[in-house]
């Protein structure tokens, strides 16, 4: 199997599924050169600039660009480099993309895949390090998928541009460069299901993107103490594969959410409230979670690193839940 | 007057073509009239927005369009969709909430969408389907299609109208953006809404095509959205049809109208683009009194036909109510 | 104690303030003429259009301009009419007026009030009924609430126009004309203690804004039933009064959260995660939550019927968490 | 070059002033140039634009300015800021996100604020201080205090700067627009994001005043932004400048350019602004060699003194990660 980075799946994904279905388009602010991280580099020399359109600043407007292309047969593609800047789209996103379908009776169809790219790294900042993936869980009519390495990245993207509705993919900055294992070019995963890391038995950490990561450092030391921790990557936020997550809570009796949002409202709640529901009778205490304080993302990489959860945390926050 | 209309054949400004035309204006009049009675009976809900006075725009546009183009519609879109041959019993029960509705009943009066006639969506957000026309010109002009949008001379205040006016002119797409300029955003007039005297002067700094007409002059708006249908379709780029033209009535069914003085809307009454096309038709021969008396009534036989299959058809069930979420 | 309507509350807790302090201004679409429901209809007469500025349609941009006015010295209230259109002005809200004091390091400081209004009533569609208040607890900086009655419509605006932060002001179309007692008009309330609207032993419904008379209903009826609810209106939405809640369940060990807004990812997911957090020992049961299903708002009165939470659901999902 | 900069007294054209706007622009290239090189060191973290090469629109526009006016920056206000006197100290500290920042370390490079010397804030948003500088226009009419506020051209194609355009010229707001066109949107020159020669033919609809220079000019910028400067506060409303210019580096910090050419970059090294302004100055006998080397040299000598107030400055502590959320 070979190893690719994260952001050669993304590249790959795209270029894979422009070959075979000539309906797929890109849109985006410099995308013609590939974008301030290469991901879409050469594609414009090899389709066309009918397919790679390199569009001026106007998020709200391409948002709904992509929309208009999308409900009359071609399946966009749109990247709009920071979710940050996703702020200027929501009207387009939320008001339109989520909802023509419904509010059309079943009429139109919005096969549409937003690319955004998130995470605290490198102290870039408050208006370009959010996490804002709570947000659109909310909104019906979407769907979001957040690959945690190389092989989701190709795969899930892959499986976003299939889908006749509009997927929210989250890239994390912070994994663009990591590499990966590939699986056989020729399958392409379902995009709603979540996948267990680490198997254990003594507590489910729930987490997405790149907080794996850490989790799974975490489980490594949680092993050397005797705690068994099961790591479940959500890979899709919206819908929540929670068959998964409920039966592993039902075994490990304990869990653990762990995301880079802000604790407060963010995903992490609604899985909480969500494994309480269903799984009240096999919790031996509370669903706990991580994840920033509440608090916009600061800049200075000493602040940065006090605001991002990390494998540190969830040891000791395991520890407590487990008890001695 | 339903059906797909089809012009082939018809001379460009033959009496039957312009028959019809006065035909659907009508149409879109009765249609409305009676959408504000039912309101007031509390037989249709929602925020009903009617564009009565601004018919001669909705014709003059549709006739222009050949049809397989597309139309996005505002939140004022029920002329648009009828003059372009919308089902008016789909369109009603739409109104009303019913399972019949064109959308199902999800939709509503600012949100209707009839697809088989490309009539791609109206909006609840101003100025929300223009860039929406934009994406849909970028798959129409490998089809050598067009794409018409509406919208008001409020509309031309947010800033995606000019992020669109940037990349239609950009990529010079087949684009007509028919500016509906009735004076008024809600209950602000444009002197205070913004300085500019002319929405379509918005299109200068792109070089962009540009004609300013009498919205209550059918026929010259027809001849506006020719000309920019054509461009379009020739490779020639967008163009801005600001249609010069008043509502007659609230900005919606309710509104107490407060912000007007009954003096202006008198002024426009007299300016009726159904009348005035009328006399022209008559001063040329091509209706009789008669005629345009029939024509009247047909559309309301129309219009009743729609109203009881309105009434007549089911609500959708309230288990239905998350369907059409995701493919 | 005399009788107002909601939406007097709100004109006069505006007329007030504007008396009092001359940098508070207001800012809006048409609300020169009173707005589509008249709340500011009378000020520009009063206190000029310097005061009362009459704008365009372009939302991201007044956030923007109110947000400037604010750093500057002033107290802008801002009226977006329906919240659906504040997704045109998430940008400047996000990026900028939450977050402006702390990336200056609290040189800065943002007094401004955003007034909202939202709920699904009268069959105005998906783009005109949403409630996205899930969305801006997730936001650091923001303050949010949401008035259930005439009296809170007066106090609070009056108190989030006097704080010095961001504050989110939800109004419910629905309750624009219901008329409440007002106290006395010397006081303005705290910006952020639940009330404790009916007490009750068996049960505490969290709710807010229009729910709070479908729960106070659901309480009359549940009472009938031998079942007693303590119905708590939270009114801040963000922060949330945990110590009210908390103290509320560990007496009535049940919670059951009622909002209008979409259950999954809504307020109710932090409400419940966090309640089960502080009080996992002393719940019976665990928090249930009621909203709207997982759609767009449908616009035909029988969707929207089937769409919105009511008293009868209520006391139908009480009943059966108490058990018989 | 610190503390508060007054020019009562001082002749509008005088030597005196010239020198000193000499001597920022040398502040601010060795600011931006010792900044890039603690990049490389990895002393400096964050994402970081630079300005070198646009200094004379910075000295230009901030000496037409009075003490009590604001101004707004962008994403790349280094140069903005120092120019206007901003303190080098927290300047220098705050990107490297040391407690002595001007902004305590939260900011960062796009996130600068300097409220004492109404330094009001840059942003990370392309085009998102346009807004703020009209609000903040309101209460300077009320002042008799003018707003300065920097885009490039790249924020010309978001909406808000159209928007902002319409309600500026429509309550004719005492705001300077400053146009920073330096031909490129990050990686996209501006033939391909715009079929616009200039950007401020964006003010005609508007019948905006406007004025194109030559950014590398700098006695030109600092007269055109006199003129604005001026306008505004005589009630005259808001004017465009556009700056002609060019950015001699990267668009961040890092950047590896592919997308452009080293002949353009070299042709428009052979104008550099700081070059060219010196040879006007001496060929007046203004200033002499010996004096430009001394700006360079206490330029230097001042960027060094804010490196090692960086280095000595301590960190946030972690604990205080929260603080500065609320009042
Ligand atoms: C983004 C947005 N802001 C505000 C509104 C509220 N609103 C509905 S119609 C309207 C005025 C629109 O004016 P115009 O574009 O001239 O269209 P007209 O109503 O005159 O047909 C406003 C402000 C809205 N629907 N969408
Ligand atoms: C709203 C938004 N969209 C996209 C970006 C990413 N971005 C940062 S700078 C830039 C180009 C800005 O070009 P211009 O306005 O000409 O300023 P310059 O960088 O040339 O000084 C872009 C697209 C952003 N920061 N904000
Ligand atoms: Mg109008
Ligand atoms: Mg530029």
């Amino acid at each position: 199997m070979a190893e690719i980075r994260y952001i050669d799946g993304l590249r790959q994904a795209i270029e894979r599924e422009m070959e075979r279905d000539t309906s797929v388009i890109v849109l985006g602010e410099d995308v013609a050169v590939g974008g301030p991280f290469g991901v879409t580099a050469g594609l414009v020399e090899r389709f066309g600039d009918r397919r790679v359109i390199n569009t001026p600043i106007s998020e709200d407007s391409i948002m709904g660009m992509a929309t208009g292309a999308a409900i009359a047969g071609r399946r966009p593609i749109i990247e709009i480099m920071f979710i940050d800047f996703v702020t200027l789209a929501m009207s387009q996103l939320v008001n339109h993309a989520a909802k023509l379908r419904y509010m059309s009776g079943g009429q139109l169809s919005v096969p549409l895949v937003i690319r955004l790219q998130q995470g605290a790294v490198g102290g870039w900042g408050a208006q370009h390090s959010q996490s804002l993936e709570a947000w659109f869980q909310h909104v019906p009519g979407l769907k979001m998928v957040a690959p945690s390495n190389a092989s989701d990245a190709l795969g899930l993207l892959r499986a976003a541009i299939r889908d006749n509705d509009p997927v929210l993919f989250l890239e994390h900055r912070g994994l663009y460069f990591r590499k990966d294992e590939i699986p056989d070019p020729g399958t392409v995963p379902s995009l709603s299901t979540a996948k267990i890391m680490t198997p254990g038995n003594d507590l489910t950490i729930v987490t997405y993107s790149k907080m794996v990561w850490e989790a799974v450092a975490a489980a490594a030391e949680l092993a050397q103490r005797g705690i068994s921790a099961e790591i479940i990557d959500l890979r899709s936020l919206s819908p929540l594969d929670m068959d998964t997550l409920v039966r592993s809570v039902q075994r490990t009796h304990h869990a653990l959410v762990v995301h880079e949002a802000v604790v407060h409202g963010g995903l992490g709640a609604e899985i909480s409230a969500r494994i309480q529901e269903t799984a009240f009778d096999w919790l031996d205490a509370p669903v706990y979670r991580l994840g920033a304080p509440f608090a916009p993302v600061p800049a200075s990489p000493v602040l940065e690193d006090a605001f991002v959860p990390n494998a540190k945390l969830i040891v000791r926050c395991a520890e407590q839940m487990i008890g001695p | 007057m339903s059906g797909r209309r089809n012009y082939e054949g018809v001379a460009e400004n033959s009496d039957i073509l312009h028959r019809d035309m006065l035909q659907r204006m009508w149409l879109i009049r009765s249609f409305e009239e009676r959408v504000i009675d039912l309101c007031h009976r509390k037989q249709l809900a929602g925020l009903v927005h009617v564009g009565i006075g601004q018919e001669g725009v909705a014709v003059g546009v549709a006739t222009a369009m050949g049809d397989d183009d597309y139309l996005y519609g505002t939140h004022r879109s029920h002329g648009h969709f009828l003059a372009r041959g919308a089902d008016p019993n789909g369109l009603m029960a739409e109104l009303a909430g019913k399972d019949t509705g064109c959308c199902r009943g999800r939709g509503g009066s600012m949100h209707i969408v009839e697809v088989g006639r490309r009539l791609m969506s109206a909006t609840g957000i101003v100025g929300g389907t223009i860039p929406l026309a934009l994406g849909t010109a970028l798959v129409a002009r490998e089809e050598g299609n067009v794409v018409a949008v509406y919208f008001g001379d409020g509309a031309s205040n947010t800033g995606s109208f000019h992020e669109c006016l940037n990349m239609a002119s950009l990529w010079k797409l087949p684009v007509v953006l028919v500016c509906e300029n009735n004076g008024y955003a809600e209950f602000t007039p444009m002197s205070a809404h913004t300085v500019v005297s002319h929405v379509s002067v918005h299109g200068q700094p792109y070089d962009m095509a540009s004609q300013i007409v009498d919205g209550n002059d059918t026929l010259a708006v027809l001849e506006a959205a020719r000309n920019a249908v054509v461009r379009a379709r020739d490779g020639g780029g967008p163009t801005i049809v600001e249609c010069l033209t008043y509502r007659l009535r609230g900005h919606y069914v309710g509104d107490p109208e407060s912000y007007r003085k009954a003096d202006e809307v008198d002024e426009w009454r007299g300016k009726d683009p159904i009348r005035r096309f009328t006399s022209v038709l008559r001063d040329r021969g091509a209706v009789t009194a008669r005629d345009v008396r029939r024509m009247e009534e047909s559309a309301r036989a129309r219009v009743e036909d729609a109203v009881r299959f309105m009434q007549e058809s089911p609500w959708p069930s309230s288990a239905s109510v998350a369907d059409f979420v995701y493919a």
